[in-house]
């Protein structure tokens, strides 16, 4: 598992490099998306991996070392909704100023040769 | 039954108030605008009243060691998330808040009415620069990070332009990588210490084995990444003077906290996890933020030489200011930082001063006329000489001439404003603490050259620039200013004096401010003992 | 007044059921919650359903109708799933076929489309607009003819059975 | 090194006078500054004034400064740091207060008549009235940073003044220079101060004064000396900082004659003056201090000589007396240290008299070109005599000031070296015939023929205009003759203050018998007379255009050359130390990330390997599916925007997956739900991204940088990749330490009532987080809506998709209503709408029972708006908003103050924001019921989602209603022509 | 596995079965995608999947939480309910999509031969 | 063979499928050539992620599971559905 977990996230992230540094605005956006993804579950990944043991305690009596660790996972989720509202802002930016500027490279104007 | 005394709630109120306005404003139409302005006026002074409260609270007044502690939710410090007031704390409130009213103040005219949702999105950037200010845990501080950035991404496009969205593309999309690392940085430090408490964390990262200490210091250099590439150092903030440059004049005075709130950060982790007490990470990468810090000041300083118009200057001028501060947070020692913190002071009131300015000066002459007047200056040199006669200057002209005037002695240091002070105060302390061999590092020497060659490298910057609008200008007709224009920048202008002024008081909190940042066991005691209120049983039934 | 605040008794039913399969509970907490909800949304949904909400009349065709299926399902499937594994693509005949219809109520189309889809081999496209003709594909086509037929007697003259019957009624009642 | 040592300020005695001294002028200043603009007569009357006020408050004075008393005030500044407002003054503060002062004066009284009444004077006054308090202040202070804080802040003042025309570029220039390179010496000097403070352990000029064996054996000594001499020698125009004087000359005359002769060029010699004690008595100051002060006396004299501007050759002449009295300093005997001063002030009286004579010249014949003027001693004869009274003091004629102290001068120079060594004497005749040549030209113009026709015919200037030149010319005339009575006390407070224990036995006479210095002045005399002859008569003087040797260096071109390739330079260094772009900038951050870490931190420390026994091929399986999208979406995102998408959503199924299948349902949900927002929001956006097509030529095109680039990001992708996954790697197959976790897991049942953890985190651990969290999706929606206001389509997208256009496609004829009510989606609508209420339902289901099991008000916010979202995307955005009101800005400002005002419910028992609390309702059938306040929480953070997901959706979709109402009316417009078989 | 253990053997087989047979349909209609000729045949790969692979799955889910619950689970129901409501839906739209785009790809092509300009398409 | 492993041996043998089934909806994915074709697997990937839920559900013993596949059922076709409209019309929301 967590040699597949830490390539997954390698991956994600050089896909995610390779993009963000590329010159079209889309490429950008797909890059911060699959970065946001690498990043997810790399926070994710901070509280150790476990395998069927969800963070819901049904009863007060627990050994809370049975249990996945819970606060990556709430962070995961507020940073996966505020990835979300940043991606659209982004892909809004995006649309704008390639109406604005008609270009879609990501400096608002085509680079001179 | 241990209610929490209702002082105590002061502590959450900058955030909450902010945020309150902001959702109240939301429904409201857009064509309401006095409507508007009112609420967020109101809300900002209450603001300012409040963070002047706490400021004095913070001194003693209410916390006696200085520190004030707010659970939110309730919960005890490492687990819930604490709030913490100091007297840095305070005093960066009412910095904020006074820049912002300033700025609320300039926007009444034109710019709340240039796109939708303005005071809005403004009072939702003082949330998060509050929070970012207030807030003792990383993960909180993101969210804050991220409201306050979210905000200022919606200000920067206000006004919308081909120049603003070019420059907003830039911002946003350095700040959306700029948040992975900063996430990436905290869960690493989480993944090495167990915590997200910041004093927590000070407390533990002694007790950390080999493995725990490696992956945390990957942790904070990788967050302190985020916070210097908001904070701007070089080689992470060539973002800064295009955006500055093209965002709407209250927007960039704004902007000018912002860039303080990343240095602000990097002073919070580093003096809390890298204190004396950090064990095998005491001291760790404060020479990394020193040559950074030089680097960036080096950096901004040929900016601003190189720059020709004000807005553009102004960004150099902040990247000058970070620069120097960063350095200052690296040299690290109690009375330096004292003075870092008063030339933050100073430089930000001004900077943000003459980001107001800028939008005014450039009603009298507007950018493009600046390119011909530098061909005028580089080539005309055996101008016939005229009438010795001297030309009138109209009342608004003499009053921007004179708020120009003080903003460029506070930014470049020159004497008799508070930049000045604010550099002396440095040199002083830096030459006043000696190593134990009794010499001076060259690194100490190097950077007080820096800094002065900064200083020298504005004043010629902004002289070029000042002679250009002002003295170079031929025939024009005096800018129509309102009042509401003039008064923030006249304010900001005369804290500037008054902090010039008043050093000593203000130097006299800033050493209590350090000497209480450096107690690190203090914050321990309070942050991680601060008792949470009985709460009411509520599991009876089950 | 039934009719605005309970549109569909079905619906409101099938979402109760819902709410009950979905909290697995029979509590009576759970049964308020659930009809309330089941009144709630239909209501609150009734703006954006302009076709209204579906009538059967013939509980005992449908039952049938979706037995046959069924069966008529899992042959199809391993039809198509022989030709997958054992045949060459290129010897599968892949064909369009039109196939006019007669039905006409909304969610009977929708049934028809449903049944038809389910079943593996055969993709609806469309109602071709001007002749009320549905546009089909089928995976492996032997005999168009032989599946016309059978679309129109197995499928479709159930399905007018069960859902326009007491329409037709209706509107005979109303003329 | 001593620690800073705090001295205690003088109890304030009695009125503030020496405050009053300096703060007098700066208050009169504004007070200036606020009148209007045709006060002439009030503005002087009231700088009079103040120099009346400064000189009565230093005459009362006196009697202390003759007892030796030396007088301290002072209050608190920055005590902490060693500084002080500290005044002090002694006999040498004194003497240069009155010096000031009186200047100041006579100035005043003829800017009266020099300043056009057309002239807007308050500013001019204002300004000059700065600069009196700013060079009191110099010369008043009793702490060296404070002093320095002065100093700036004549320099600022003068800029000030030089640029008064500032409609001329020459006075913009010359102020622009003069700041430049005074400023500058102002922070050398700052430097120096406090390397100096930092030796000494305070900047109290008292104690620094006495601190000299300490300074002068530091290893930092050099560096201050160094430091220090930079900002005096630039101060006083010492070369080759010399340049600027000449052209601070664009100043006003009462300017130059006030600031550039008198008293602020003198600020660099009193400086070196004061610090004498400190600093002097070493080879370095020797060398320091007299080498460039030789230099300049030589230069400027000889440039003097070549000048055609009255005021031009009048700066040279000051730039080489002030060369003569830096000498002096520089040779640093205590005699040399008396002729300094008294040069100093000789300097003063004739200088500014002089100066005076060339404004009234100026004013009255309209030039200052020597070439045009001549026989002025007919139109102005008492102007001229006065005139030459005072040059011949410059030239150093017996019977006047300039003369005693030259002699005084000249017998210093015979003792540099000893008696062998000459050069330094030489040095000082050569500077004497020197300044006998321009003295005689400046003179010149009295005599002879007019060159021609002035710009006007020359009167005797008013009675008052010249009263200012005639009692300084008369004070060198006294002086001159009976230097001990009239000058001799001054001159005494003076030296004895600056010297101290060092006073020597002097002797102020006239005639000291026949000696070899007065030798020296005669040779000085006549060959400067013979110099003038031949350079006249033979060498055409008239009509060189530039100072013969000289010529190359031109310290003003070299001023402005650096300047611009100042400004070049830096914007090269900007060019290549900083970037505009943003990839660019990308890159780095990516740089910065991988390096930074490994140069702070270094290697790892060594871990234990993993054992594969947990390695699930399954598991291993699904991420060779997401790393493959990943890659395949990295590749396709140029040209083939719709595949890269659908390859991301690839990726997002697998993390969804990989959440669930590692322990985290609500992270599964989660993922999924925003994985198709996203998708659907990208495909909004995607429609006004015009298709990108790749053409092969651009792909051959690429050149050899473009590839090489593109390894070095390839590089790095692969290296941020590898270093990421050897991160998580390293984290994972470590323990975790102690982590504040189970604190969740042991109180969320039962302190945050909900079994969820994960919810419970969310809604009440750290619901302050979710606050934050729902602000900035409100935020971003705003954001989103306010630019989509104001957005304008690209051209080759504003128009009707393609695919709307076909003929043969029916749907292209109908609205989107009709398309949903009989058109293609005539059948996937009916299911479309039947699964609305059930997707209602569900949302419901996933928000109530979020606090136990998976779900919460986030999941269920979405699906809510996913819900209404499908509508949208079957009927149109018209249809639907004919059906339902939708208002989103209300979802979003109720949600957000629904969370908020439920966290601020608990102040109402006295616990903190969001403390959640429970409500037990008993009810008859259904029993008991826990409400907690958190489901509150929750519901706003539903309804923030809710408005969030459909102010953005709904925003972008309206683009597209845009696109059609447009297409609408070109199609009205072009009805006519398009009727018959249009191309639609 | 601890509950699987507990599992009565009426239950085990019918479970073990389903699950076998639904994963095998559920791959062979992933073959079934990869391998066949053409779109319109592809189209087909998947509704098996979706048809008969989920339904063995589900009933095998029921059946299993029924036997190990000692109660009736069968909420999987609602999933057999909705994927039948949501699959044709897809199937429709993504077949019409793809009639229409090949048309109109064809009518480009005619243009184009007879000589009036075709734009591209996005792809 | 017990009944329990049998059990298992069939879960693992289910998953393989489903997993296999994956990768060559991926293989799809990624070779196209047609856009249809790539959201027609994507759709195909969600529903195999649905399957996949199901399964884990089936060999954890745990209802957890449940819910995401109830999701994916009721909602995962609606970035296909989005996918195709804007292939055939241009634009998701007219
Ligand atoms: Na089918
Ligand atoms: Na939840």
């Amino acid at each position: 598992m967590e040699i597949v977990i830490a390539l997954a996230v390698g991956v994600m992230f050089g896909s995610g490099i390779w993009l963000i540094l590329r010159p079209r605005t889309f490429q950008l956006i797909t890059g911060l998306l699959l970065m946001s993804y690498a990043v997810n579950i790399f926070i994710f990944a901070m509280g150790r991996l476990s395998v069927d043991r969800p963070p819901i305690t049904l009863s007060p009596d627990i050994d809370p070392s049975q249990f996945a660790d819970p606060l990556p996972q709430a962070l995961v989720l507020t940073a996966i909704v505020i990835g979300f509202a940043t991606t659209a802002l982004y892909l809004v930016i995006m649309i704008g100023a390639r109406g604005l500027t008609g270009s879609d490279h990501v400096d608002g104007k085509e680079p001179r040769e | 039954m241990n209610a929490l005394p209702f002082l105590q709630h002061f502590i959450v109120l900058p955030i909450l108030l902010p945020l309150l306005a902001g959702a109240l404003l939301i429904p409201v139409k857009q064509s309401r605008y006095t409507l508007k302005f009112a609420l967020s006026v109101t809300n900002t002074v209450l603001l300012w009243l409040l963070a002047a409260a706490l400021l004095v609270m913070a001194d003693g007044g209410y916390w006696p060691d200085g520190i004030g502690v707010y659970l939110a939710a309730n919960w005890p410090a490492p687990f819930g998330i604490a709030l913490l007031v100091d007297r840095l704390t305070a005093l960066m409130l009412l910095l904020t808040a006074t820049i912002a009213l300033a700025v609320l103040v300039f926007s009444a005219k034109r710019w709340d009415r240039v796109g939708i949702q303005f005071h809005t999105l403004f009072q939702f950037l003082l949330m998060g620069l509050n929070g970012a200010f207030l807030t003792n845990d990383l993960f909180n501080l993101f969210v804050f990070f991220e409201v306050m950035l979210a905000a200022s991404y919606g200000l920067v496009l206000h006004g919308y332009n081909l120049q603003r969205i070019r420059a907003g593309m830039q911002y946003i999309a350095i700040n959306l990588v700029a948040s992975f690392l900063f996430l990436i940085g905290v869960a690493l430090i989480y993944a090495a210490s167990g915590t997200l408490n910041l004093t927590d964390l000070g407390m533990r990262v002694a007790l950390l084995g080999t493995e725990d200490t490696w992956l945390l210091a990957i942790g904070v250099t990788t967050l302190g990444l985020a916070f210097l590439t908001k904070g701007a150092m070089w080689p992470l903030g060539f973002w800064l003077p295009g955006t500055y440059a093209s965002a709407s004049a209250p927007v960039a005075a704004m902007l000018v906290l912002m860039t303080k709130v990343g240095v602000y950060a990097v002073l919070r982790v580093w003096m809390t996890v890298f204190g004396d007490g950090a064990g095998a990470l005491a001291g760790f990468g404060f020479t990394a933020l020193t040559i950074g810090g030089m680097a960036t000041l080096f950096f901004g300083a040929v900016g601003m030489l190189a720059s020709q118009d004000g807005g553009r200057m102004a960004g150099y001028g902040a990247i000058i200011s970070s620069g120097t501060l960063l350095a200052v947070i690296g040299l690290a020692g109690g009375p330096v930082l004292a003075s870092g913190l008063y030339y933050l002071l100073g430089s930000t009131l001004a900077m943000a001063a003459f980001m107001l300015l800028v939008e005014l000066t450039d009603r009298i002459r507007p950018p493009g006329a600046a390119l011909i007047a530098i061909t005028m200056e580089a080539f005309a040199i055996e101008d016939k000489p005229e009438d010795p006669v001297g030309q009138g200057i109209p009342g608004t002209l003499a009053f921007l001439g004179l708020s120009f005037a003080a903003c460029a002695l506070v930014i470049s240091g020159m004497p008799p404003l508070s930049g000045f002070v604010a550099k002396f105060s440095l040199f002083h302390a830096l030459l006043d603490i000696l190593p134990t061999d009794g010499r001076i590092p060259g690194l100490t020497w190097g950077f007080i050259a820096l800094v002065i060659v900064g200083g020298l490298a504005a004043i010629i910057a902004l002289m070029r620039l000042g002679v250009r609008i002002f003295w170079a200008s031929g025939d024009i007709a005096p800018p129509r200013l309102q009042f509401t224009e003039a008064a923030p920048i006249t304010a900001l202008v005369t804290f500037c004096v008054l902090l010039t002024v008043q050093a000593g008081p203000v130097f006299d909190y800033l050493d209590r401010t350090v000497a209480g940042l450096t107690q690190t066991s203090t914050y321990g005691e309070r942050v991680l003992q601060e008792p949470a209120v009985t709460r009411m049983p509520r599991q009876e039934a089950e | 007044m039934m009719k605005r605040w309970l549109p569909s008794p079905l619906l409101s039913l099938c979402l109760l059921l819902m709410w009950l399969l979905l909290n697995q509970t029979i509590e009576p907490a759970h049964l308020l919650l659930g009809a309330v909800l089941g009144i709630v949304a239909p209501v609150l949904a009734r703006p954006l359903q302009p076709q209204g909400y579906p009538r059967i009349s013939r509980p005992f065709v449908l039952f049938r109708l979706l037995w046959l299926s069924l069966i008529e399902i899992v042959r199809s499937c391993f039809n198509v799933s022989r030709i997958i594994l054992f045949r060459r693509t290129e010897g599968v005949n892949s064909q369009f076929i039109h196939i006019p219809l007669d039905l006409r109520d909304p969610y009977g189309l929708a049934l028809l489309s449903c049944l038809i889809n389910s079943t593996p081999g055969t993709v609806w496209v469309e109602i071709v607009p001007e002749t009320h003709e549905l546009l089909l594909h089928v995976f492996d086509l032997h005999d168009e003819q032989w599946w016309i037929d059978t679309i129109k007697s197995h499928y479709e003259q159930p399905i007018i059975e069960v859902f326009e019957q007491p329409r037709h009624s209706e509107r005979e009642k109303t003329t | 090194m001593v620690s800073f040592v705090v001295v205690p300020l003088p109890d304030s005695h009695g009125p503030m006078l020496l405050a009053s001294l300096v703060f007098v002028p700066f208050i009169a200043s504004l007070i200036a500054a606020s009148m209007p603009q045709d006060a002439r007569n009030r503005e002087s009357w009231l700088a009079a004034g103040v120099a009346v006020y400064g000189l009565i408050v230093a005459i009362l004075l006196y009697p202390e400064m003759s007892e030796g008393t030396v007088l301290r005030e002072g209050f608190d500044w920055l005590p902490a740091q060693g500084l002080y407002f500290l005044l002090r003054m002694d006999g040498l503060a004194w003497v240069f207060t009155l010096l000031v002062l009186v200047i100041g004066l006579l100035v005043v009284l003829y800017a009266r008549y020099y300043m056009s009444p057309n002239d807007p004077v308050p500013r001019f006054f204002s300004f000059l009235l700065a600069f009196m308090g700013s060079m009191l202040g110099v010369v008043l202070s009793g702490n060296l940073v404070q002093l320095v804080v002065f100093w700036e802040l004549t320099s600022l003042t003068s800029f000030l003044l030089i640029g008064y025309w500032h409609h001329r570029a020459d006075a913009r220039r010359g102020a622009r220079m003069a700041f430049t390179v005074t400023a500058t010496g102002g922070l050398c000097l700052l430097a120096g101060v406090l390397v100096l403070g930092h030796i000494v352990g305070s900047y109290d000029l008292d104690i620094v004064l006495a601190a000299g064996e300490l300074i002068r054996s530091d290893d930092l000594y050099l560096t201050a000396l160094l430091l220090i001499a930079l900002g005096a020698l630039t101060k006083s125009a010492q070369f080759p900082f010399h340049f600027w004087l000449p052209h601070a000359m664009a100043a006003p005359t009462p300017v130059s004659s006030y600031l550039h002769s008198a008293t602020m060029v003198k600020a660099g010699v009193f400086l070196l003056v004061r610090l004498w004690p400190a600093l002097s008595g070493t080879p370095e100051w020797t060398w320091i201090i007299g080498g460039a002060g030789v230099g300049t006396l030589l230069i400027g004299a000889f440039i003097a000589i070549f000048q055609h501007d009255l005021k031009g050759l009048l700066a040279y002449s000051t730039i080489s007396h002030l060369g003569l009295i830096t000498v002096l300093i520089g040779i640093g005997t205590p005699l040399a240290m008396v002729a300094a001063i008294f040069h100093i002030l000789n300097h003063a009286t004739f200088k500014a008299s002089l100066f005076m004579a060339a404004g009234i010249i100026d004013h009255e014949t309209g030039t200052r070109d020597l070439r045009l003027l001549g026989g002025l001693r007919h139109k102005l004869p008492i102007t001229a005599t006065l005139a030459i009274v005072a040059s011949a003091a410059m030239a150093g004629v017996p019977l006047l000031n300039g003369f005693l102290s030259k002699e005084m001068f000249f017998a210093e120079t015979l003792q540099v070296g000893g008696d062998r060594n000459w050069w330094m004497s030489v040095a000082a005749v050569a500077m004497g015939m020197f300044s006998v040549a321009y003295s005689l030209r400046f003179i010149s113009i009295f005599f002879g023929k007019p060159a021609g026709e002035l710009p006007r015919d020359p009167h005797e200037p008013p009675r008052w205009m010249r009263f200012p030149v005639e009692l300084l010319a008369f004070t060198c005339l006294v002086v001159g003759v009976a230097p001990a009575i009239s000058i001799g006390p001054v001159l005494d407070l003076a030296v004895a203050a600056s010297l101290r224990e060092h006073t020597p036995d002097y002797n102020l006479a006239t005639w000291h018998g026949w000696n070899l210095p007065l030798l020296m002045s005669i040779v000085a005399l006549f060959g400067g007379i013979a110099l003038y002859s031949v350079l006249r008569w033979r060498f055409n003087l008239r009509e060189r255009t530039r100072a013969p040797l000289l010529s190359h260096f031109n310290g003003a071109q070299a001023y402005e050359t650096s300047m611009q390739s100042l400004t070049r330079a830096a914007e090269w260094l900007v060019r290549h130390l900083g970037t505009s772009k943003l990839q660019k900038q990308l890159l780095l951050l990516m740089l910065m990330l991988l390096t930074v870490p490994l140069l702070l931190v270094g290697q790892p420390p060594d871990w234990t390997v993993l054992p594969l026994e947990g390695f699930d091929p399954l598991f291993a399986g699904i991420w060779l599916i997401g790393g493959a999208c990943a890659i395949a979406a990295a590749w396709m995102a140029k040209y083939h925007r719709l595949t890269a998408l659908v390859l991301v959503g690839g990726t997002g199924i697998i993390t969804a997956a990989t959440f669930l299948w590692l322990s985290a349902p609500d992270l599964a949900l989660t993922q999924l739900m925003v994985e198709t927002v996203t998708t659907v929001l990208l495909l909004l956006g995607l429609r006004w991204l015009p298709p990108r097509i790749e053409s092969a030529e651009i792909q051959a095109a690429a050149s050899r940088r473009d590839w090489t680039r593109r390894a070095l990001h390839m590089m790095l992708a692969v290296a941020g990749g590898l270093a990421m996954a050897v991160l998580t790697y390293a984290v994972l197959v470590h323990p975790a330490s102690d982590t504040i976790a189970d604190f969740f897991v042991l109180n969320a049942l039962s302190g945050g009532g909900g079994s969820n953890v994960v919810n419970v985190l969310l809604v009440d651990f750290r619901a302050f987080d979710t606050m934050g969290e729902i602000t900035v999706l409100a935020i971003v929606a705003l954001t989103v809506y306010a630019l989509l206001r104001r957005f304008r389509p690209a051209p080759d997208s504003a128009e009707v998709p393609q695919q709307q256009l076909h003929a043969f496609d029916p749907a292209s004829r109908q609205t989107p209503s009709e398309q949903a009510d009989s058109g293609y989606l005539f059948v996937p609508g009916i299911y479309l709408r039947t699964l609305l209420p059930f997707m209602g339902v569900i949302a419901a289901y996933f928000f109530m029972r979020g606090h136990n099991l998976p779900g919460g008000g986030f999941v269920a916010g979405l699906i809510f708006a996913v819900a209404i979202l499908v509508q949208y995307m079957l009927a149109g955005a018209t249809w639907v908003e004919a059906h339902i009101t939708l208002r989103p800005h209300r979802w979003l400002g109720l949600g957000l103050l629904l969370a908020g005002l439920t966290g601020l419910g608990s102040w109402a028992f006295g616990h903190p924001f969001l403390t959640s609390h429970t409500a037990h309702l008993h009810l008859p059938v259904l029993g008991e019921l826990h409400v907690p306040s958190a489901f509150v929480f929750d519901l706003g953070v539903f309804a923030v989602v809710v408005g969030t997901t459909m102010l953005m959706l709904v925003a972008l979709a309206h683009q597209s209603l845009r696109a059609h109402k447009k297409a609408g009316e070109q199609a009205a417009d072009a009805a006519v022509p398009a009727a018959n078989g249009g191309a639609l | 596995m601890s509950i699987a253990e507990t599992l009565p053997v009426w239950a085990a087989l019918p479970v073990a079965f389903l699950l076998v047979l639904g994963g095998l349909i559920s791959l062979i209609g992933a073959l079934g995608l990869l391998r066949l000729g053409n779109f319109y045949q592809r189209i087909h790969g998947p509704a098996i999947t979706v048809t008969l692979g989920a339904g063995c799955i589900l009933i095998a889910s029921m059946i299993y939480f029924t036997a190990t619950q000692s109660r009736l689970v069968i909420h999987e129901l609602l999933i057999s309910v909705f994927v039948l409501m949501t699959a044709p839906v897809v199937a429709m739209m993504i077949m019409r999509a793809a009639v229409y785009r090949d048309l109109r790809k064809e009518h480009l092509a005619d243009e184009e031969k007879t000589g009036t300009d075709g734009a591209a398409t996005d792809a | 063979m017990t009944t329990a492993s049998l059990l298992s041996a069939a879960i693992v043998f289910a998953l393989v499928c489903v997993v296999l089934a994956m990768i060559l909806c991926t293989l799809r994915l990624l070779i196209g050539p047609s856009a249809q074709d790539r959201v027609l697997a994507l759709d195909t990937l969600w529903m195999c992620a649905m399957l996949l839920a199901l399964m884990l559900g089936i060999r954890h013993g745990s209802q957890i599971y449940f819910e995401a596949a109830l999701m994916i059922a009721l909602l995962g076709f609606v970035s296909t559905v989005a996918l195709a409209k804007f292939l055939m019309r241009g634009e998701v929301i007219e």
